[in-house]
C-alpha cells in the first residue's frame, strides 16, 4: 500500500467528546492550530452517554467538597457561557422512609459550607410541583441543578472551533506514535471510512480520549493507571417531573432522574469494567434502577421505558472498591514528563460539568510548552449558537415545524417530531464539512429515533427522502437502515417488556415481517430460490439436523 | 330497562386479528354461532400478503419456493411447532376456504397454486409470500422476468420512495426507472396519508387525472408499480381502471403500517363475517373469563362496553383464544416474565429476560422470545398449570401458540389460518357439530 | 285644583309622550342588529316598512288582521296557551285599566257622552271605580306571583324601570282610593256641598241632614254625639232628597274606599285641616300625568310595541315554523333589520323563553345565565347600543358570548314568546354581531393565533410537562398519561381521519394530525395542541377512536383538549382577537 | 312497546317531517311513544364542559327514568351524547357524585335504570326487519338507496352498541324490508361535516360534497338519513348548488310509504 498521506499542525487532538472538541475550541481561540480525531463520532464514548446532568455540586458535599465547589464554579460559568445548551430546571434533593436522617440533617450545612444554596422545601408544596414524587418523602431541598445537552455543547464547540481554523477527522482512530526521543514524532491514524492512513506531525498532542485514554498513553509507551467504571441510565416514555430529582443520601445506585426534555432519565449504575469493548446495559441493570428509583418516584414502577443506554467514567488511580465510586470524580491530566514525553498531555477523568476546566488547564499546560502565552478565553467567551446544531434539544423541532408548517416539511420522525428540513439542514453541514453523513450521524444530531418507536418508522422515512432527494444512491439505503436500528436496538433491549415489547415486536414485524432484512443476503442477490422445485421432494436435510 | 345483558353462542372468539378472523369465518362456516370480542387493529399492520411458510430453518435463513415441501421439511424437525400439527390437505382448505371468503367480500387474491411468490417491498428488499391479492401480482412476474418497468411514487407519501427501490436494485435490474408525481388534488401538501390516497382514487376524477399524469411517463415500461394506495372498498375498479388506462399491467408494492391492503383486509373480513351473522365487540376486552364444569359453557366479563348498567357478559359453550402475542396483548410481559393475559396461563418462555432478545437486532436465529407461547395439546387446548388443558373447550390459535416465529419463518398468515381451521374442526367435533368438509 | 296648572301639566306630559314616542318608535329604523342590519340604509328601511304595510293592504292577508287583533292582542290567546294564570292576571290589569281610564280619567269626554246624568258619586259609577282598581291591583299581584314562581337559580331578566312602572300604577291607584276615602269622610266636603246645595253651613240647621250622611254615607262628624236619634235620620233623609239625592248615593258600594273611609274617620278632622283633597288630588293627578310622560320608555310601552308585533305577524307572509304553537313570518333583511329593533323594545321580559330554552340546564349547571333567552335579548340590545362592550364589563360581554354560542336554535322560545317576536332570527343576527365585535364561537376565536403563538402566550414553566390539577379535572383523560402511552406511532388515526383526508392540499391543511396531537401530548407538550386547528377542526366522528389498534380514545381527548382550551385559552385570550 | 320520545333540539325547529313521520310510522306499528319536557341532551356544550354536557344529558335520562320509561331518539348525534354521557357516569366516580349533587338540586335522580335506544335499532331487532317486511303494503321496489349511517350511531362501538362499526348492516337491511335497493358505496361510514359546518364551512363542504358524489357514483337514487343533522346538512350543501343533486329522504319517510301511510302524516 502506498505511503501514508501526511499532515501537519501545531496541537492534535485525541478524543471527541466534550473535552477534545471543548480543547479543540479553547486552542482556536487562543490561535493555536489544531486537528481533532475522533476514532468514531462525536460524544460517541460517556460524553455522550450521561444523564445530561449540569451538577450544582450538591452529590458530592459530603464524600467530595472539593469537586463539589470545582462543580458549582464550572456550573455558574457554563450557565453563562453556554446557556443555549443548558435548561435551568432546578433540582430537588428527595429523602424517602428508611434514608439515612443524619446525612438529610447535615445535607444544608454541608451544601452552605461549599457555597451551594440548598433551600428546604416544604413536602405538601414539593409534591404539588412535583406530583410523581413518593408520598413516603421525608425531606425534600431544593438545590440549582440544571440539565445540559452535552451533544449540542460538543457540536458547538466544535462548530467554533472549526470556524476558527481547527479540523475535525471522525471515524479516524489512532493506531500508532512515532516516537522520537522524548518526542512524539507523529501520530499514525486509520480512517475507517476509505481505510486511508494518515500520518499527523504535531507539535504537542493532548491524548483527550475519555475512558480511551489509557490505551492512547499505551500506544504511546506512556501507560497511567485508570479504572473504568459503568453507568447505565434509563430513558422513560413520558416526561415524569419538571425538575432534577435526586436521591438525598450518599451516591449509590438510581439515585437521579433527569428532565431529558420530553423525557425522563433515570440512573444511574455503577459497575466496574475492565474491558471497553461492547458497553451496553444490562436486563439486570435496567431492573435494579427500575426497583430503586421508584422509591423515590413510584411511577417509575409501572412506567414504559423506551431504551436503556450505558457509558463508561474514565476513573483516574486505581481503585479497590468494586463500584469505583469511592474513587474520585476529580480529572486528572497527565504531563507524561516522567515518562520521558515532553510532548504528549492526557487528560481525564472528571466529568460534563467540568469539561471547560479539563480543557482549560490542558491547554494552558500545553501552550506553556508552545511557548503561546494567550491566556484561556472559554470561560469569558459566549459560545455561539450553530443553527445546525440545536437538533438535539428535546421538545425544540416541533416547534420549529409548527412554526414552519405549511411549507412544504414533511415530519420524518413522528415520534420527536423532526421536519425533513431539519434532517436536510444537518445533512448540509455534514457535507460541507466533506463528510458522507448516515442515518447513524443524523441520528446523534438530532433526535431522530430517539422517540419511541426507536428507528422502526423514522429509518424508513428518512432513508426514503434522502434517496428521493439523490443523496442516497444504490443499496446502500437498507445497509443503513439496518446499522440505525441495530444501533437503537443496543439500548431497547434491556427495556422490553411491557409496552415496549409491543412496539418491538411491531418493528420486527415490519422490518423482519415484511422487509425480511435479515434475509437481505440471500434476496439482493435476486437468484433463484434454493429448494429445487418439486414440491413434496423433501429437501436435503441440512447436516447436524436429524428428524425425530 | 336494561342490567346486564345475556347473551349465548357457541363460540366465543376472544381477538380479532387475522386468526381471531380465520377462526369466527371458520366457527360461522360449520355452522357455529360465533362472537367476536376485540377490535382488528392488528390487521392494520398486515401487507395484504398471505405468507404460508417461507423460511426454515430461520438461522440458517434458507428461502424455499414450495411453501409445502417447506412445511414437510418443519413438521419433521420441528413437531412443536403449531403448523407441524396441520396436515396440507386441511391448509390447503384452509387457504382456499378464507380467500374465497374474502373474494365473496370484494378482495380478489391470485389463485393460490404450490409455490410461493416473490415480490418487491416499498424499501427495495425481496418478499417471500404464498398468497398475493390481484392488485400486486403482477409484480411477481415482473420481478422473476425484470423487464423495462416504471415505479411512480407520490410527493409526500413519506414512506415510499420509488427512488429507493429503483436504486436498491438497479444494478440487477437495468430498465428499473422510477418517478415521483403530484397526487391531484393533494399539490404541495407536505405530507399524504396512503389510506387518504387510496379513498380519493376511487372517485373518477381523481383516477382520471392520475392516469394521466403517468401516461406521458411510460416510456418503454412493460409494466408500471405503485404505493398500495389503488383503492380502498373499490380496489378492483381502481386497479382495473389503471391498467385500462396505461395499457399496461399494473402492480401495487406493499407499504408500512398505516398500509391500505391491511384496510382492505380488515374490511373485507368485517363484511364478511357481518354476512355470516358473527357478532362482533370492538374496541372491548375481557375482563374476565370463567368456566362452569356443569353447565359446560364459559362466562365472558366484557369491559370497555358500555350503556346500560353493569357492561356485558357472554356465555358460550367453546372459547378460542386468538389473542396474538405482545402487539396484540394476549401476552403481557413484565420484568418478572410472560403471562396469559386473560386467564393466566402458563406460558413456555426462556429462563431470564437477559435470554428473551439477541444481543443483534437481525441475529439469524431470532429472538428466543419470540418462540415464547401456550403449549397445547393435540387437540389445539391450552395447558393449564397441571399440564392437562386448561378447560375441555377453551382452544387457542395463531401467534400466541409457542415454538414459532411467525416473524422470521415468514409463516404468519398461514399460522393464523392452518391454527384456526384445525382448531375449529376441534370445536365442531366437541360441540357435537360438522367437521370441516 | 286650577284648571290652569291641570291643563299645562296634562300638555306638557303629554308632548312628552309623543317625543318619546318618535324617539323609540325611529330607533326601530335605526337601531342595527345583525350584520346584514348594517347594509340596510335607514331610507330602505323605513321604505321597506311602508312598503310591507302597502303590500299587505293590497292583498289577502289584510283579511287576517283583525282577527289576529282580537285573539293575539285583545284576548292574548298566546299568553294563555303558555301559562292561564298570567294570562288572567294580565287580563284583570288590561280590562280594568281600560275601563278605568275611560270611565273615569276620560269621564268629562267619554262617560258624560254616553250616561245622562252622570255623578262619580253616584251608583253603579262608584262601585265600578273601586272594582276597576281592585282588578288592576289583583292582576299586578297575580303577574308578580306568576314571576315569583318561575324562579330558578339564576336571576331573571329585569330592567329597574319596570319595577319603577310598577310602583307607579300602584301609587296612582292607592291614591285614588285614599282620596275618594277621604272625601266620603270629609265634614269639610259636606259643609262645602251643604252651602253650595242649601245655602247654610249651620251645623244646627243641617242637623238632620248630617245625622243621616254621618249614619248612612260615612261623614266623620267630630261634634255630633252618638246614638244619633232615629228621628233626625228621618228628618235629614226629606231634606237629603231634595237637596242631594240627584247626585249622591250611599257610598257603601265603593267596596274599597268606603271601608277606608271609615278607617279614616278618626283623622278625617285633621285631614281636612291639612287639605288632604287637595294634595291628595295632586298627588294621584300628577303620578297619572308622570306615568303618561314616561309612557314611551317603561314596560308601559309594550302596550304600543307587543300589537304591532303581533300584527306583522298576522300580516306578513308565514314561516312555518315546525312544532311551534305559533307562525312567524318570513320578511325581507330591510324589514327584519327593523322588526330585530323592534323586537328589543317588544320584549316585556316576561321569561317565559327562559322557563321554555332548551339549554336552561346547561345554564344553570354553567351557571351562566347568558344562555337564556330573555337574557340574551338584553345582551343584544347592549351590544347595539354599544354598552355591552363598554371598559370594565368584559367578563358580562364573555358570558353573553358563551350564552349565544350555546344556543341551539331550538326555536321553544320564539314559539312560546306570547308577543310573537322572531327570536330564532334575532340570535342568528345577534351571533353575527358579536363575532364582529370580537365575540366569535370558540372554534373562531381559537384560531384567531397559530397553535405555536397560544403555546407561547400560555407562559409554560418547568412544570408545563405535567397537567395540573385543573387541567385534570376538565380533561381527565388528556392528563393520564396511561391513556396514550401505548399509542405505537402506526399513524392509524390519521389515515382514517376525514378531517386531514380532505384537508390534503396545503392552503387547506391542518396544522397538526391526530397521531400528532397524541404524540405531543406524551411528548408533554399539550400546551402545543390546545389551540390547533387539529383539535378544533376535529369532526368527532370517532374513526380513529374506532380504529386505534391500541384503544386508544382519540376523539374522546380530543374533544377533552376543546374544553381545556375554551378554559385555559379563554384566560390568555385579548377580546377583540377576531379570525 | 312504550318508550319516551326524545327530539332534541334540531327536529322540532327544523325536521318537524321526522317527528311527524317517526309518530306515524311508530304508531302504525304499535309503539307508544311518550312526549316528556326532555331539553337539549348536552352535546353543544361537550366543547365547553365534560361536567355540563354529561349533567344536561343525566338530566334528560333522569326525566325518563322519574317516568319509569327507555328512551328512544331518532337523532343519532342525541344518541351518541346520551350514550356517552352514560358512559362516563359509568366510569367515573368523582363525575358521577357532581352530577347526582346537581340533578338532586332539581330534585332528580340518576341510577342508569333507563336505556337509551335508537330508532333504526328499535326497528330492526325490537319491531324486527320482517315484521316489518310483512307489513308493507306498497314496496319501494326498484328504489336505489344509499345508508347515510351517521357516526355518532356507529361509533365508538363500544359506547354507541349499535351494530358492527366497521361492517354495519342493519340499515341496509331495512332498507330492503321496504322493497328499496340498498346501494354500496364507498364513504357511507363517512362524516356528513355536519358538526363542522359553523368550526370550519368549507371544510364541511368538502366532506358533504365527497359524500354526494361517491353516492352519485354509486348509482344511488336517494340518500336515506336517520339523523336530522345528516339530512340537513345534504339539503343544505345542495340547495342552490349547481353540481349534481341526490335526493334525499328520511328512513321513517321511506318506510312510511312502503307501509301505504299517507304522505301528508309523513311531512312530504
Amino acid at each position: 500500500m502506498n505511503s501514508p498521506s501526511l499532515i501537519q499542525t501545531q496541537v492534535l487532538i485525541i478524543g471527541g467528546g466534550v473535552t477534545g472538541t471543548a480543547l479543540a475550541r479553547d486552542f482556536a481561540l487562543r490561535g493555536v492550530a489544531c486537528i481533532l480525531v475522533e476514532k468514531d463520532d462525536i460524544n460517541a464514548g460517556a460524553s455522550g452517554r450521561n444523564h445530561g446532568l449540569l451538577h450544582s455540586g450538591a452529590r458530592y458535599v459530603a464524600g467530595d467538597r472539593a469537586a463539589a465547589m470545582e462543580c458549582r464554579a464550572e456550573g455558574d460559568i457554563l450557565k453563562r457561557m453556554a446557556a443555549q445548551t443548558i435548561q435551568d430546571t432546578g433540582g430537588y434533593f428527595v429523602a424517602v422512609e428508611g434514608d439515612d436522617e443524619r446525612y438529610v440533617a447535615d445535607f444544608p450545612s454541608l451544601c452552605a459550607r461549599a457555597g451551594i444554596s440548598a433551600r428546604a422545601v416544604d413536602i405538601a408544596a414539593a409534591r404539588a410541583l412535583e406530583p410523581a414524587l413518593s408520598q413516603r418523602t421525608i425531606a425534600v431541598f431544593e438545590v440549582p441543578d440544571a440539565s445540559i445537552d452535552p451533544f449540542r455543547l460538543s457540536l458547538e464547540s466544535m462548530a467554533q472551533a472549526r470556524s476558527l481554523g481547527a479540523r475535525l477527522l471522525r471515524r479516524s482512530r489512532v493506531i500508532g506514535f512515532e516516537r522520537e526521543g522524548s518526542r512524539i514524532r507523529a501520530v499514525r491514524v486509520l480512517s475507517q471510512a476509505g481505510g486511508e492512513e494518515l500520518r499527523i506531525e504535531a507539535a504537542q498532542v493532548v491524548n483527550a480520549a475519555g475512558a480511551w485514554a489509557r490505551e492512547v498513553c499505551l500506544l504511546a509507551g506512556a501507560p497511567i493507571g485508570m479504572t473504568y467504571s459503568k453507568g447505565t441510565l434509563l430513558v422513560t416514555h413520558e416526561r415524569l417531573a419538571g425538575r432534577v430529582v435526586n436521591r438525598l443520601r450518599p451516591p449509590s445506585n438510581a439515585d437521579i432522574m433527569m428532565p431529558g426534555g420530553t423525557v425522563s432519565i433515570v440512573g444511574t449504575t455503577s459497575t466496574r469494567v475492565d474491558a471497553l469493548d461492547d458497553i451496553r446495559p444490562t436486563t439486570a441493570e435496567a431492573d435494579l434502577i427500575v426497583a430503586e428509583a421508584a422509591r423515590m418516584l413510584p411511577a417509575l414502577a409501572t412506567m414504559r421505558y423506551i431504551r436503556a443506554y450505558a457509558g463508561v467514567r474514565p476513573l483516574v488511580g486505581t481503585a479497590d472498591a468494586a463500584d469505583g465510586r469511592a474513587v474520585s470524580r476529580g480529572f486528572a491530566l497527565f504531563d507524561h514528563e516522567d515518562q520521558g514525553l515532553d510532548n504528549l498531555a492526557t487528560i481525564t477523568g472528571g466529568k460534563l460539568t467540568t469539561c471547560r476546566l479539563m480543557a482549560e488547564r490542558a491547554a494552558d499546560l500545553v501552550c506553556r510548552r508552545l511557548g503561546v502565552i494567550r491566556p484561556c478565553l472559554t470561560a469569558a467567551t459566549p459560545l455561539p449558537v450553530a443553527a445546525e446544531c440545536a437538533w438535539t434539544e428535546p421538545g425544540r423541532s416541533p416547534r420549529v415545524w409548527m412554526r414552519s408548517h405549511g411549507l412544504e416539511d414533511p415530519l420524518l420522525c413522528e415520534c420527536e417530531m423532526v421536519s425533513g428540513s431539519a434532517v436536510d439542514a444537518i445533512y448540509a453541514a455534514l457535507r460541507s464539512a466533506g463528510d458522507t453523513p448516515t442515518l447513524t450521524d443524523i441520528g446523534l444530531r438530532s433526535r431522530v429515533g430517539k422517540g419511541a418507536c426507536q428507528g422502526a418508522f423514522c429509518a424508513v422515512r428518512t432513508a426514503a427522502h434522502f434517496y428521493s432527494r439523490g443523496d442516497f444512491q444504490a443499496s446502500r439505503g437498507i445497509d443503513e437502515i439496518v446499522d440505525f436500528i441495530g444501533e437503537r436496538w443496543r439500548g431497547q433491549r434491556a427495556v422490553l417488556w411491557g409496552e415496549q415489547l409491543a412496539q418491538a415486536e411491531l418493528m420486527e414485524a415490519l422490518h423482519c415481517g415484511l422487509f425480511g432484512e435479515e434475509l437481505r443476503g440471500e434476496e439482493l442477490r435476486g437468484e433463484e430460490l434454493r429448494d429445487a422445485g418439486v414440491p413434496d421432494a423433501p429437501p436435503a436435510a441440512p447436516a447436524g439436523e436429524v428428524s425425530p | 330497562m336494561t342490567g346486564a345483558r345475556r347473551d349465548s353462542f357457541d363460540v366465543a372468539v376472544i381477538g380479532a386479528g387475522m386468526a381471531g378472523m380465520a377462526a369466527a369465518l371458520f366457527a360461522a362456516e360449520r355452522g357455529l354461532s360465533c362472537i367476536q370480542i376485540g377490535n382488528g387493529g392488528s390487521l392494520l399492520f398486515a401487507s395484504g400478503l398471505l405468507d404460508l411458510l417461507g423460511v426454515h430453518p430461520v438461522a440458517e435463513r434458507r428461502l424455499w419456493q414450495s411453501p409445502y415441501a417447506a412445511l414437510a421439511a418443519l413438521a419433521r424437525e420441528q413437531p412443536l411447532h403449531p403448523l407441524a400439527r396441520v396436515d396440507a390437505h386441511s391448509i390447503r382448505a384452509a387457504f382456499e376456504s378464507f380467500v374465497t371468503a374474502l373474494a365473496a367480500a370484494g378482495l380478489a387474491y391470485a389463485p393460490l397454486g404450490e409455490r410461493n411468490r416473490k415480490l418487491l417491498t416499498s424499501i427495495g428488499t425481496i418478499k417471500t409470500t404464498f398468497g398475493v391479492p390481484l392488485s400486486m401480482v403482477a409484480g411477481t412476474g415482473v420481478l422473476d422476468a425484470r423487464p423495462p418497468c416504471l415505479l411512480v411514487d407520490f410527493r409526500g407519501l413519506r414512506e415510499f420512495s420509488a427512488a429507493q427501490i429503483a436504486a436498491t436494485l438497479g444494478r440487477s435490474w437495468p430498465g428499473l426507472r422510477h418517478q415521483r408525481i403530484e397526487f391531484p388534488g393533494c399539490e404541495g401538501a407536505p405530507e399524504l396519508y396512503a389510506a387518504h390516497l387510496a379513498r380519493a382514487l376511487e372517485t373518477r376524477e381523481t383516477r382520471a387525472r392520475t392516469v394521466a399524469l403517468v401516461q406521458p411517463l411510460l416510456g418503454d415500461a412493460q409494466a408500471v408499480g405503485f404505493p398500495a394506495v389503488l383503492g380502498l372498498a373499490r380496489a378492483r375498479e381502481v386497479h382495473a381502471a389503471f391498467e385500462a388506462g396505461l395499457g399496461v399491467p399494473v402492480f401495487e408494492i406493499p407499504t408500512m403500517p398505516t398500509s391500505v391492503p391491511g384496510l382492505r383486509l380488515l374490511s373485507a373480513l368485517e363484511a364478511m363475517l357481518s354476512a355470516r351473522g358473527v357478532r362482533r365487540r370492538h374496541q372491548a376486552s375481557v375482563r374476565a373469563l370463567a368456566f362452569d364444569a356443569h353447565a359446560g359453557t364459559a362466562t365472558l366479563e366484557l369491559e370497555g362496553i358500555s350503556g346500560g348498567a353493569g357492561g356485558e357478559r357472554v356465555f358460550a359453550r367453546a372459547v378460542v383464544l386468538a389473542t396474538g402475542r405482545f402487539t396484540g396483548r394476549g401476552l403481557t410481559a413484565d420484568r418478572g416474565g410472560v403471562r396469559e393475559s386473560i386467564l393466566g396461563l402458563p406460558v413456555h418462555q426462556p429462563g431470564s429476560r437477559e435470554a428473551w432478545h439477541q444481543r443483534d437486532f437481525l441475529d439469524p436465529s431470532g429472538h428466543a422470545i419470540n418462540r415464547a407461547g401456550l403449549e397445547i395439546d393435540d387437540a389445539w387446548r391450552p395447558l393449564g398449570a397441571s399440564g392437562k388443558p386448561a378447560w375441555p373447550r377453551l382452544y387457542a390459535v395463531g401467534s400466541i401458540l409457542a415454538h414459532q416465529d411467525w416473524m422470521r419463518s415468514k409463516c404468519g398468515s398461514g399460522l393464523a389460518i392452518a391454527t384456526a381451521w384445525a382448531a375449529m374442526d376441534q370445536v365442531a367435533l366437541a360441540l357435537g357439530g360438522t367437521g370441516a368438509g | 285644583m286650577s284648571p290652569m296648572i291641570f291643563q299645562t301639566a296634562l300638555y306638557a306630559s303629554l308632548v312628552l309622550c309623543a317625543l318619546g314616542l318618535a324617539w323609540r318608535v325611529s330607533a326601530w329604523f335605526r337601531v342595527r342588529v345583525g350584520p346584514d342590519a348594517r347594509a340596510v340604509t335607514l331610507s330602505r328601511r323605513v321604505a321597506a316598512v311602508f312598503q310591507g304595510i302597502a303590500a299587505t293592504l293590497a292583498s289577502r292577508r289584510v283579511f287576517q288582521i283583525p282577527g289576529a287583533f282580537v285573539l293575539d292582542v285583545l284576548l292574548q290567546r298566546r299568553l294563555f296557551a303558555n301559562e292561564k294564570l298570567r294570562w288572567f292576571g294580565h287580563l284583570l290589569v288590561v280590562v280594568g285599566f281600560t275601563l278605568l281610564l275611560l270611565m273615569h280619567a276620560l269621564w268629562a269626554s267619554v262617560t258624560v257622552k254616553l250616561f245622562q246624568g252622570y255623578q262619580p258619586t253616584l251608583d253603579p259609577y262608584l262601585f265600578l271605580r273601586n272594582l276597576f282598581g281592585t282588578m288592576i291591583l289583583v292582576g299586578v299581584a297575580l303577574l308578580l306571583y306568576g314571576r315569583w314562581r318561575r324562579r330558578t337559580g339564576l336571576p331573571q331578566a329585569r330592567r329597574r324601570i319596570d319595577a319603577a312602572f310598577v310602583a307607579l300604577l300602584a301609587f296612582v291607584l292607592v291614591t285614588g282610593f285614599l282620596l275618594e276615602a277621604h272625601k266620603i269622610a270629609s265634614p269639610r266636603a259636606f259643609y262645602r256641598m251643604a252651602e253650595q246645595f242649601i245655602g247654610t253651613t249651620d251645623a244646627e240647621k243641617l242637623m238632620p241632614l248630617r245625622a243621616l250622611w254621618a249614619s248612612e254615607f260615612g261623614v266623620a262628624f267630630a261634634d255630633l254625639k252618638t246614638p244619633i236619634a232615629p228621628h233626625l235620620v228621618q228628618q235629614g233623609r226629606e231634606l237629603h232628597r231634595d237637596a242631594c239625592a240627584f247626585c249622591h248615593t250611599p257610598p257603601a258600594s265603593a267596596f274599597v274606599s268606603y271601608p277606608v273611609a271609615q278607617i279614616l274617620a278618626p283623622v278625617s278632622g285633621l285631614l281636612d285641616q291639612v287639605r288632604a283633597d287637595i294634595w291628595l288630588l295632586y298627588l294621584h293627578v300628577f303620578a297619572c300625568f308622570l306615568g303618561l310622560a314616561s309612557l314611551p320608555f317603561t314596560l308601559f310601552f309594550h302596550v304600543v310595541t307587543a300589537p304591532i308585533s303581533l300584527l306583522v305577524n298576522a300580516a306578513a307572509p308565514q314561516r312555518e315554523l315546525p312544532g311551534q304553537t305559533f307562525p312567524t313570518p318570513t320578511l325581507s333583511s330591510a324589514v327584519r333589520a327593523s322588526r330585530r329593533a323592534l323586537a328589543l323594545d317588544a320584549c316585556v321580559r316576561c321569561g317565559i323563553c327562559d322557563m321554555r330554552c332548551s339549554v336552561a340546564p346547561l345554564a344553570r349547571y354553567l351557571g351562566n345565565p347568558g344562555l337564556l333567552p330573555a337574557h340574551m335579548l338584553q345582551a343584544t340590545a347592549a351590544l347595539a347600543d354599544g354598552s355591552l362592550l363598554r371598559p370594565g364589563r368584559e367578563a358580562g360581554a364573555l358570558r353573553a358570548a358563551e350564552g349565544a354560542f350555546l344556543c341551539t336554535d331550538c326555536g321553544r322560545c320564539t314559539s312560546r314568546c306570547p308577543v310573537g317576536l322572531d327570536l330564532a332570527d334575532l340570535w342568528e343576527a345577534a351571533r353575527g354581531d358579536l363575532a364582529a365585535a370580537g365575540l366569535p364561537a370558540p372554534a373562531q376565536w381559537v384560531q384567531a393565533r397559530a397553535a405555536l403563538a397560544w403555546a407561547e402566550s400560555l407562559e409554560a414553566g418547568p412544570g408545563q410537562y405535567i397537567f395540573s390539577a385543573a387541567d385534570a379535572w376538565s380533561a381527565p383523560l388528556s392528563a393520564d398519561r396511561r391513556t396514550f402511552s401505548r399509542c405505537v406511532q402506526c399513524q392509524t388515526c390519521t389515515n382514517v381521519c376525514p378531517v386531514v383526508a380532505h384537508s390534503i392540499d396545503s392552503e387547506h391543511g391542518v396544522d397538526l394530525t391526530p397521531q400528532k396531537v397524541m404524540n405531543l401530548l406524551r411528548l408533554g407538550l399539550g400546551d402545543l395542541t390546545l389551540g390547533s386547528r387539529m383539535v378544533w377542526d376535529c369532526a368527532s366522528c370517532y374513526q380513529c377512536q374506532e380504529h386505534c389498534p391500541e384503544g386508544i380514545r382519540v376523539a374522546d381527548i380530543m374533544l377533552e383538549l376543546r374544553a381545556l382550551a375554551v378554559h385555559r385559552l379563554g384566560a390568555v385570550r385579548s377580546l377583540g382577537e377576531r379570525s | 312497546m312504550k318508550y319516551a320520545l326524545f327530539l332534541g333540539c334540531k327536529i322540532p325547529s327544523r325536521l318537524p317531517a321526522y317527528a311527524a313521520s317517526t309518530r306515524a310510522v311508530l304508531g302504525h306499528l304499535g309503539v307508544t311513544l311518550v312526549d316528556l319536557e326532555f331539553d337539549c341532551c348536552g352535546y353543544p356544550a361537550r366543547d365547553v364542559s365534560r361536567d355540563a354536557f354529561v349533567f344536561a344529558a343525566a338530566r334528560n335520562l333522569a326525566l325518563a327514568e322519574r317516568a319509569g320509561l327507555d328512551l328512544l331518539t331518532p337523532c343519532t348525534c342525541c344518541f351518541g351524547t346520551l350514550r356517552h354521557a352514560l358512559r362516563f357516569l359509568g366510569e367515573d366516580a368523582q363525575l358521577r357524585a357532581r352530577v347526582t349533587q346537581a340533578l338532586a338540586a332539581e330534585g332528580l335522580a340518576w341510577s342508569g335504570t333507563s336505556a337509551v335506544e335508537h330508532l333504526l335499532p328499535l326497528l330492526a331487532r325490537k319491531v324486527g326487519v320482517d315484521a316489518l317486511a310483512a307489513a308493507v303494503r306498497a314496496p319501494r321496489t326498484g328504489l336505489r338507496v344509499a345508508a347515510q349511517y351517521g357516526c355518532h350511531a356507529l361509533r365508538p362501538s363500544n359506547v354507541a352498541r349499535f351494530d358492527n362499526p366497521l361492517a354495519p348492516t342493519i340499515f341496509e337491511s331495512l332498507i330492503r324490508a321496504t322493497g328499496a335497493t340498498p346501494v354500496d358505496w364507498p364513504r357511507r361510514l363517512d362524516c356528513c361535516g355536519d358538526p363542522l359546518h359553523q368550526a370550519n364551512a368549507p371544510l364541511s363542504g368538502r366532506m358533504t360534497r365527497a359524500k354526494i358524489a361517491d353516492a352519485l357514483e354509486s348509482g344511488a337514487e336517494t340518500i336515506c338519513t336517520a339523523c336530522p343533522h345528516c339530512h340537513l346538512r345534504f339539503d343544505a350543501v345542495q340547495a342552490g348548488s349547481p353540481e349534481p343533486s341526490i335526493r334525499t329522504l328520511l328512513y321513517t319517510q321511506l318506510l312510511g310509504l312502503a307501509l301505504g301511510l299517507p304522505s301528508k302524516s309523513l311531512g312530504l
